[in-house]
């Protein structure tokens, strides 16, 4: 039976209010940028007003300043693509004194990404972020490898994960929200996130991106300079909804921001109806820079065609 | 700089030798084009597998014209994207984001240049000569490609350029040989200050460094993979020199294409040449 | 450097031989259906010579007649299907007294997939399918609950994908190659894989679905009968060739079959490339019959522009 | 039955009330046709995120046009792929996969026959009344629709048809109201022996009762979601009667789309209803 024949009347869009409470971060709408996708925020000013937008979550920053991979560092798939950046970035120092406070100053949300290689980078990164002025919540990046494990990605092992997150929080004043990056190439997701959660985290970012290879037709070797890549964009979507689902039957209460995928204000739907909290766009800004609003705008119309005035009324709904 | 994202309609698509000629009727980017400036074009329509957009060098703008403001661009349909963009026909839509990157310097006196293109690299090259021209200095063409139909532009080149060399590998046309062939003996007969190039990396790194044995400065614009254009995703980087000598893996979408040819790592594109900034150590 | 600049010189494809001799198993070509996208092959035998591709590997079968999950159970995905079939079919007796004979008659390679929900379930499966004449290999597909194991995946672990195999191998004469059908939803597939192998199997096949959901519009909750699905078709292919690769990095002498989003020959070669000794065509005969031969003629011209003789030359390249 | 595979090409698409009629010209499929069968179009062209083909009923064919073979469907654009059909224009190539399915039974005595079509589930009708009348039974139609423009065929009908009744829910065509209110009387003002019927589930089973409870045989073409098409995926099932008094879940796309409408365990839809074969114990 369909949410219309169950009897709602549609709405005009403008009576469905799209603002979320993220752990006590409110944010306009549910849309965020997805880590990596949006650099710190400036370069997507220029398409639409970054504080109109949920939050930006800004490039995983790593300690020190960072090269990335060698190129080429792409291989569009099939509705998808693969990148292989390596967390090319500038390093915390001139993060802090350059990225941050030109999105501080802006007046948009910064949701700040940090990623490190040990436990032990984690919790400087967490330090000096949880004291910078005006962050408005933290992604722990955890889909990173453990130099101190053989390289296995932290959140491939929720004891790894548990340590990073446990350790971090302390470091960040508890009314910053933290958020815990999910890799969702694992045998199960839920462990980690509750990993995760007990460890002290308010909630959980699925997905990152799958692992994959692309060949290069001229030289038959792997595409990218980093041999592997991560999956990203629409062909992913249906593994993040059903992460997020998942997480959300396991772990009721714990929040939940989905990603993957996400291109119409319909696929942000499926994510809220899933169980998620907030939602992030990423791939999808390549190919629209304007996305993370134009979602909204379509999620607002998907509720109102709906008669839902609000999102708390269809979030984790398709559970019941 | 003003990067709009607009829907465009096309006004023509007409094959040139191996190329098609493509002109977009789309609101608010001819406007703010200068020469070097490039548009990203969506391809394969909704629901397309192709996610990311295709880079492409503008070629030429009108403001003026019945359909509006147009762009328009030059392509080689070698891939998937460009395959089904050569398959536009009049009034169909295309998704435009531009005017993007970083044009081409002028020089403040007015001086000698050269402009290099290889292949449908001389697209850029006719808007940047006329402006070149009306400040005083000299546009000297130099045109190459593998064979004749690969050639673009050469009759626009006699006619806006101040002189033209044409360069083909097979010798269907001009001189057999390539482009550096012709441009060592060009720098110094007209004592060129600097030389405007565009084409394949390795045409780019020979003119680079021609230019800089013969005291000329260089610019290059470089074509490398790019997922988003706009400077966010940093897919599309190269080993560039900064001022401070320090070389940086650097976003040739927002920082480029056109990069000073003396400050490009060639040797090292494709890698993370030791001392990077942020290289594994 | 491109094959070609590596000198060799094009080939005209009438000198490429795509021969394959998997374990024993020789094929006309490397190209193989997938399970569950062929039937028993009699409905493709209209479309192209079930006797000309590399063998028919048919729906996986149970012990007993199963009428599989309600519908709707499908969902088109960008560049990809979810699918939620739950392994309808007609039983172990009704297939042998009725599918296999014509296959076999036919003159068709028969690889008969076996699906169980116990590793007793498999032995008896794995007995009466290698006492039938004309059994040209058997494909254990244990990306299947388990219902002694809470339902977990078999191949999601380790010792059960062990135990399954160990008991199941000795049941089936020597000549025919029994794989291992695995799942991409794991921590590490290349455990699973050696787990398999260490267990007698010889070679494993990569990839099953990858897990997903889609929400419907009207009804706001999953859109199949399942609840969950399975994710195939070019949008997973990055993911499939990784796991080729990885196995093939771990285990360096293990016959891989490579599936998962094979759309042209170029895709084919690229799993060959990472090291595949045969490969499946899944999801892509939905849009096109005839794909089987389709791609093993693009896969022949792949080979001749690049001026390979023969797939030996090429199998796992890109590790070189 | 012979199945092809065959690169069409569009001969024309026009908009009728809220329906598409596309012609395509393609060999191999129309000679094979018999109504009730249907054809599978590959949508999005190359490159297309949109895998699966969509199913459509054949609403005549020619093999006797100057386009040489054609295959002739109505559609309506609801979803992604429809919608890209809804662009097509003539020489646009498509991929047509058909004749698929099993057709509509014959009576082989003549007898009196009512052909319902619900919305563009009229189409197969017209073909399927003039097979009717060549052998000397009568082919009385009922065309429903939410509201006129979504009628299809109506003239065509009061070509082909012994009569023709109309319903709209609006009433602005014919009686107000649902399909079922006219069969009712005309089952029995005509004895029909068959009614046949085409459109969405909630007639097919509407239909199906109320012939049953006449005493007349009903054909039903159901329209299950499929993938494949042609019988090896097993995603377009549903619930059917056999012979035996057995429910099996039984392919709509080779042993359907035209099923009795007795056997069909319409309540059961969507379910496995308990004592299917195989079903969950
Ligand atoms: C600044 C810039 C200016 C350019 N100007 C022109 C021009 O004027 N005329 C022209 O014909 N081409 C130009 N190119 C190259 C053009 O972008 C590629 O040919 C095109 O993207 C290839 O797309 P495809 O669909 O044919 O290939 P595919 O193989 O389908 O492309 C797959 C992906 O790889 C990328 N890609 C593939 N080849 C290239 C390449 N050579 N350079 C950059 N990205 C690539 C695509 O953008 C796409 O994301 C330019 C590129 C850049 C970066
Ligand atoms: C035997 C048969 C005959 C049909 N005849 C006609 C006809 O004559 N005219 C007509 O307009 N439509 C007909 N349909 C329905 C038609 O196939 C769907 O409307 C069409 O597939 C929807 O595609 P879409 O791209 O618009 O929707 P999307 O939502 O993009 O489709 C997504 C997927 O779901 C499937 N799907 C969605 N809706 C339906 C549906 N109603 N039935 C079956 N599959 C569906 C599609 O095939 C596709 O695989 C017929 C269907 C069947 C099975
Ligand atoms: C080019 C690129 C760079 C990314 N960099 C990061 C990163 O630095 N940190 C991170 O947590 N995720 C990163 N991601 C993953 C995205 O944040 C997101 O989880 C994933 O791409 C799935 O969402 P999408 O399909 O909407 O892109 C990156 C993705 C892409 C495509
Ligand atoms: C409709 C459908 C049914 C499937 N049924 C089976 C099955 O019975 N047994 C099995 O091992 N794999 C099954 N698979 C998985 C495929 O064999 C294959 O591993 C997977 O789809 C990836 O390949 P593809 O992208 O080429 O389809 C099925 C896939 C689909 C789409
Ligand atoms: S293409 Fe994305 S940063 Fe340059
Ligand atoms: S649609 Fe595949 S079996 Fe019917």
């Amino acid at each position: 039976m369909s949410a219309a024949e169950g009897g709602r009347a549609p709405l005009d869009p403008a009576d469905v209010d799209l603002a979320v409470d993220l752990c006590g971060l409110r944010m306009p709408t549910p849309v965020m940028t997805a880590s990596g996708c949006a650099a710190a925020g400036r370069e997507l000013d220029q398409f639409f007003d970054v504080t109109s937008i949920g939050a930006v979550v800004t490039k995983s920053i790593m300690r020190s300043p960072r090269s990335g991979r060698p190129t080429p560092r792409m291989v569009e798939t099939p509705s998808g693509m693969l990148n292989s950046i390596g967390l090319q970035g500038p390093g915390i120092d001139a993060f802090l004194a350059r990225d941050l406070p030109w999105l501080v100053q802006r007046g948009a949300r910064a949701f700040v990404s940090i990623a490190g290689e040990t436990a032990d980078e984690y919790v400087e990164l967490a330090r000096r972020v949880g004291q910078a002025p005006g962050v408005a919540g933290i992604e722990v990046n955890i889909s990173c490898p453990n130099v101190e494990n053989r390289g296995m990605v932290f959140a491939c092992d929720p004891d790894s994960s548990y340590r990073v997150l446990s350790e971090v929080r302390p470091h960040i004043p508890d009314d910053i929200p933290v958020f815990a990056k999910l890799t969702p190439d694992v045998t199960d997701i839920t462990i980690v996130a509750g990993a995760a959660a007990d460890a002290g985290a308010d909630g959980v970012t699925v997905i990152n991106t799958l692992l994959g290879i692309a060949m290069d037709p001229d030289t038959l070797r792997p595409r990218l300079g980093g041999v592997t890549g991560g999956l990203s964009g629409p062909a992913v979507r249906p593994v993040a909804v059903r992460a997020v689902w998942q997480i959300r039957r396991a772990l009721p209460d714990l929040p939940i921001i989905g990603v993957g995928g996400i291109r119409t204000g319909f696929d942000a739907l499926e994510m809220v109806l899933a169980g998620a909290a907030a939602v992030q766009v990423g791939t999808v800004i390549f190919h629209d820079p304007s996305a993370p609003v134009r979602v909204a705008d379509e999620l607002r119309d998907e509720l109102a065609v709906r008669g839902f005035a609000s999102l708390d009324e269809v979030r984790g709904l398709a559970h019941v | 700089m003003t990067v709009t994202q607009a829907r465009g309609r096309v006004v023509s698509r007409t094959p040139v030798g191996d190329y098609h000629h493509l002109v977009i009727a789309v609101e608010g980017i001819a406007e703010h084009t200068r020469p070097g400036h490039f548009v990203a074009l969506a391809v394969g329509g909704a629901d397309s597998g192709m996610l990311l957009r295709r880079a492409f060098s503008i070629y030429r703008t009108s403001t003026t014209g019945r359909y509006g403001p147009t762009v328009e661009v030059v392509f080689a349909a070698h891939g998937k994207g460009t395959r089904w963009m050569a398959d536009l026909a009049p009034e169909d839509e295309i998704d435009v984001v531009g005017p993007m990157g970083r044009p081409f310097a002028l020089p403040k006196e007015k001086v000698a240049c050269i402009l290099v293109g290889g292949g449908y690299g001389s697209a850029p090259m006719f808007s940047l000569a006329s402006a070149l021209r009306e400040r005083g200095s000299s546009a000297h063409f130099v045109l190459g490609a593998a064979t004749t139909p690969r050639l673009f532009g050469v009759l626009e080149a006699n006619r806006v350029g101040s002189s033209v060399h044409v360069t083909t590998e097979d010798g269907s046309t001009g001189t057999r040989g390539r482009v550096t062939d012709v441009l060592e003996g060009l720098v110094d007969d007209v004592e060129a200050a600097v030389v405007y190039a565009c084409g394949p990396m390795g045409m780019l790194r020979a003119v680079a460094d021609l230019a800089e044995d013969a005291g000329a400065w260089s610019q290059c614009v470089v074509e490398e993979s790019m997922a988003c254009g706009v400077g966010v995703c940093m897919t599309c980087v190269l080993p560039v020199e900064g001022e401070d000598g320090l070389v940086r893996m650097v976003r040739s979408c927002v920082e480029g294409p056109v990069f000073r040819g003396d400050r490009v790592r060639w040797d090292a594109v494709g890698t993370i040449p030791p001392g990077t900034l942020g290289a594994p150590r």
